[in-house]
């Protein structure tokens, strides 16, 4: 007796995570079961969402995209290697800046530019614009723009997999600016109370809009949500791997029925909190400081150093993506704007069970 | 067919509906172990067990919110506020991301909120509001407010079959102080379709919920002087059925808009525009609202008393639109 | 008198408030350092101090009910929601805690709430709202909605003199388009009484905010088809200044209401109702509303173009009536 | 330019508090600044509010208090302990259990009774009932209903109280569920990060209703709390001097500037939630442990072994607080209800400091 949120798209991106024969074996600092075909999976999706995003700017610059325009710039370890850690049937419930766990997910990048451009491709059929694309498939939880509201919402799709007792999880994105919001707290303390299989992954960019996060929440975010009686960690969120490894506990502790735990994902944002803010009250010196660590740089020169990925993989991986990129941008563009006689469909769900 | 009061309807209508479909649970502050504040869940973690029948903090953003989590992957939950009142902590997650759902995303939210509301208790500003208007504007959402043990059990096994987010509010003074016949099993009622309680060729008298039952006194106080008014409960105040109204009127040529809730900005008046505009020509008397005052509900039975329509008002009213 | 934006009004009466009294605040997201997200407060940190200019965790709940109870003690804080939207979230401190302080206990709670609505900048379903019709039905609580800079000064500053909780709304899609002349200094504006902005003898129009720019313009194309329409800008909507309009359908007879907000449960219906009921005699034809659809403020262009009411429309609608 | 809220009653009650000559000083162990005047005062306001609301049951039995009915029965050492650590100028945001926090900042109890009774000697004129009884006085908060909500209140009156650099302080009174919701956490998080003079006090009695404190919260309130980033610690909450103390330490460090902490006063609910609650879902042990401890008869039994309440003193003092009881119960039943006509006056106030 589904509630009628049918599939928009064949599952199973991200799926296969078997070590590859033939290649030199992964070094010994990996996470269980990453093999080199995954680290690949992982560099792509990370330089898919950049190449999706830098094009968005683009559109936005133009004038193409209308509205606002956020993007995860950065945030690409984060997005990727939490939402990597997931099983086929778990879900997640998504914001702003994750985009690399949508496709992860199993979203086709065509909807993200569908969405951003208001087309009719996109799930929300114009609706919604940015990435506020709502209920993508079964595995990617509504969209709500307001801050803290989707993890109360992620918990409660933890306490349904807790009901029928399956073995799934959710995970719940946010960045660190959510901790302060009520919704954030009744969710999370929900979760707490009735040992829900919740992973939360948190974002620490250091900044809420303009706000520095020590005016959002005193004290280190890992002592706070340790008070809410579950395990919390801090990791490097520029370091895919460490995402990976630090979500993967979480979600396997979730999953054993040991209830939520937390990480937080260390990083900083790099660009503008939306692409109308120059950012100038960042200090420099942060900047001048996060920015060597590009995500995505970073882990392309650590799988050439594992030997996973030669300039030749990864010339042909970029073009890919590019073209991936190039085709789901004319897809978007082809597709109709919505036409003013949609605009009162759909305000109600129409289907209905029982007799 | 069972007489039970409006408090054991609403019961069974929970229990039919947990037995007939696994999906349905229930949620809420003190709703298993001690059975809800008014006791109305009692039983049910007995019967469903602490899974479906799930005692949770206070928390009522967190509450709808998680029923908003657990609607998108597949369950039907219930969830329960300990007033009516109270719901104003969960205003975003039921009017943003619940109602909204659909719309945005075509993405079913099937839930349903139970709140006891209404005055008539003596419980202050806090424990006494209709809060039915706050949620009225809301695009996405359905609301039901019955006044009948009959109604109260199959709405709300409607509401709970209904692929929307449903806000069903419970006249918490209705609940022992009224017994009625109610049907066995999976007794649906229709969720958007008004009931004509009584005929009456003079005036129509629209109202619902506790209100129902003072405009049926008053319009038979009516019938003394020589006025029939017709008398229509709505039942279902979103989606409104706006054509049992225009369909009497054109028939009485007189509206009367009853409700409990304050006149500013309540159901009242938007059911007065859309006849005002729509039956304009029909009409032989000023559409004619009675409701409580623009103030909180106070507490002190003297005020609470004069602040609630009487059904002496409601006659009165009836009266004069007749002698129009 | 100077020119300024909307915005700039706005800016400047908030100026000028805490220049006149140290006991006003302003506190809200991003409103110190970063002045505001439109960049509305810039420049107050730097005059007035980071103890009269607060930037606060993202929590609207929070920063009303901290404005609540720097009321109490005396202050008159200005809180800001980054867009109106996000007051949902703040729904209990505003219209339970702070609307009903006077009547439960005679407390005094005179704050400021601003909120940018309204939509026409693309801002999708959580960043257009018009938030005005869920406040409406509060007891306690005033709302203002100004369409003019002058306007927006002067009620701005009327708010935080006022001894109640106000909403202060803010159209975002006028921040920057509309400019004209503003007094200086402490030019206040009365609330409560609507501004006749055009005069007229065939039909009245009642309306408020971006929809008070829309209806001129239909008034004008309406004008040359022979159609005099008399443009009433409501400017305060609680408490609603009903007499002016009913003073300008006495002589018109004929009323159509237009708001950028949904039509059911909207300000309109309470408007419509009021004057049908009132006016009931003089009325040469059904009051009307023109008014957005019953759905969630959609995204793309040509969608957020149909669902706001067009100068168009309303023409029609002015014209229809006048011929009714 | 005061908002208008004038002083209802002449303030001064529970300031005194110095050490009595000519008796017998006091034990060591006594919290500084404490003498036998003040153990006395101590122990009268705790007496005052058991028998104030003892007798408001028995009302409340007869069907002359008509709607619900709540007591702080059990929970006096905490209302009262805390209440008398604040100073002259200090201000709280009380809630259902804590009359006798109300009686030491000044309330006369003959408010209490017209408020139960509906009366308009009630500062509410009979538009609240039970112990809502809104802006009492300078010092007294406006109560709201909804758990939670007057903490974010109280953080906003410290704000106020920084904001004009005055050295006063804030205390808001709840119980252990309100730590769940959602203004709570956005009003204290607001006062941590703002660095605000509140002081937290939490009456932990174990049940929020018939939820046991472990489904409202996971692991220990302390931990939880000192996870928002400020000191804070469990005490006897039977124990008047005990809460004292530790209210004390949380109101000189507001004052002094250092930001708000929390004190969690652990007792256990004797009665039931309300006068119509039998609370049968409290399991008998622990009723049978906490009874015994009962902090009226227990501050007594103290006092008169430190010396400074012999049996003729007790007897006067007790005879006192029941003339004083029947007094303001006389005195609000003579108090005439509201007339109906009062019902649409007052919605809006109308004062206004301006030109
Ligand atoms: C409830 C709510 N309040 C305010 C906003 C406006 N807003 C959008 S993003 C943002 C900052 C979010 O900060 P954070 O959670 O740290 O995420 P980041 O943008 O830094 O990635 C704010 C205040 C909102 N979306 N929701
Ligand atoms: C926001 C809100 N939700 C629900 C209630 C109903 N309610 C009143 S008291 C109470 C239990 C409070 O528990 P706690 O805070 O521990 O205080 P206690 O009654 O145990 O002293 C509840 C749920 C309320 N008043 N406010
Ligand atoms: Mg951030
Ligand atoms: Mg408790």
């Amino acid at each position: 007796m589904a509630a009628g949120n049918a599939p928009a798209w064949p599952a199973g991106a991200g799926t296969p995570r078997t070590v590859e024969p033939g290649r030199a074996a992964p070094p010994q600092e990996l996470p269980e079961g990453i093999g080199a075909e995954d680290l690949r999976a992982l560099y792509r999706y990370m330089l898919l969402q950049r190449t999706a995003e830098e094009r968005i700017i683009h559109l936005y610059r133009q004038g193409a995209v209308v509205g606002a325009c956020f993007t995860g710039y950065g945030h690409e370890a984060i997005a990727v290697g939490a939402a990597y850690a997931l099983g086929p049937m778990d879900v997640a419930a998504t914001l702003h800046r994750d985009l690399g766990a949508r496709l992860v997910l199993g979203m086709p990048v065509r909807l993200y530019f569908a969405n951003f451009l208001g087309r009719t491709g996109s799930p929300t059929r114009g609706r919604e614009g940015n990435l506020h694309i709502g209920g993508l498939g079964p595995r990617i939880l509504l969209h709500t723009d307001f801050i803290g509201a989707n993890v109360a919402v992620a918990a409660g799709a933890a306490l349904a997999f807790a009901v029928r007792r399956e073995e799934r999880v959710a995970m719940a994105f946010f960045g660190e600016g959510a901790l302060a919001t009520g919704e954030y707290h009744e969710g999370v303390n929900l979760a707490a109370v009735q040992r829900l299989p919740l992973a939360l992954v948190c974002w620490n960019n250091q900044f809420a809009l303009s706000t520095p996060v020590a005016q959002e929440i005193c004290g280190p975010i890992v002592e706070r949500m340790a008070g809410y009686g579950m395990p919390a960690s801090a990791v490097d969120g520029n370091d895919v791997l460490a995402v990976y490894r630090a979500a993967r506990t979480a979600v396997d502790r979730a999953r054993r029925g040991e209830g939520p735990s937390f990480v937080e994902c260390c990083t900083m944002r790099i660009r503008g909190h939306s692409e109308a803010d120059d950012a100038s009250y960042v200090p420099k010196a942060l900047l001048d400081e996060w920015r060597p660590r590009d995500p995505v740089a970073r882990f392309e020169a650590r799988l050439r150093e594992f030997g996973v990925l030669d300039s030749g993989e990864a010339e042909a991986l970029r073009a890919g993506v590019v073209a991936e990129v190039d085709a789901a941008q004319a897809w978007a563009e082809a597709s109709p704007p919505p036409d003013p006689t949609e605009l009162e469909r759909g305000v109600y769900c129409e289907a209905r069970p029982w007799p | 067919m069972a007489v039970m009061t409006y408090l054991e309807a609403i019961a069974d209508g929970l229990r039919e509906a947990m037995r007939a479909d696994p999906s349905v649970i229930v949620l809420g502050e003190d709703v298993a172990v001690y059975g809800g504040a008014f006791k109305l869940t009692r039983g049910l973690l007995e019967e469903f067990g602490d899974r479906r029948v799930i005692d949770t903090p206070i928390s009522e953003a967190g509450i709808v919110g998680a029923a908003v989590g657990a609607a998108l992957v597949g369950l039907r939950p219930v969830a329960e506020m300990q007033f009516a009142d109270f719901i104003s902590n969960a205003f975003n997650q039921l009017v943003n991301v619940a109602a909204t759902s659909a719309y945005r995303a075509g993405g079913c939210v099937p839930l349903v909120v139970r709140a006891p509301c209404g005055a008539g208790t003596h419980g202050g500003p806090f424990h006494s509001q209709s809060v039915e208007a706050y949620f009225f504007h809301a695009p996405g959402l359905k609301i039901v407010l019955p006044s009948t043990p009959e109604d109260a059990k199959g709405l709300l096994l409607s509401a709970i079959a209904d692929p929307n987010p449903v806000l069903f509010l419970e006249h918490k003074a209705l609940y022992r102080s009224l017994r009625g016949p109610v049907d066995g099993g999976l007794a649906f009622v229709p969720l958007g379709r008004a009931a004509v309680r009584r005929p009456g060729r003079d005036v129509t008298v629209a109202t619902y919920g506790m209100m129902a039952h003072r405009s049926l006194e008053a319009a038979e106080a009516a019938a003394r002087e020589g006025v029939e008014a017709e008398v229509i409960d709505l039942r279902t105040l979103l989606p409104l059925d706006l054509e049992t109204i225009a369909e009497s009127v054109a028939r009485t040529s007189r509206l009367l808009v009853v409700h409990e809730d304050r006149l500013r900005g309540g159901l009242g008046a938007e059911i007065a525009s859309y006849i005002g505009e729509h039956l304009f020509t029909s009409l032989d008397a000023p559409v004619s609202r009675v409701a409580a005052p623009d103030t909180p509900v106070p507490y002190a039975p003297p005020l609470e008393g004069a602040y609630l329509p009487s059904a002496e008002r409601i006659r009165e009213a009836i009266v004069r639109l007749a002698r129009w």
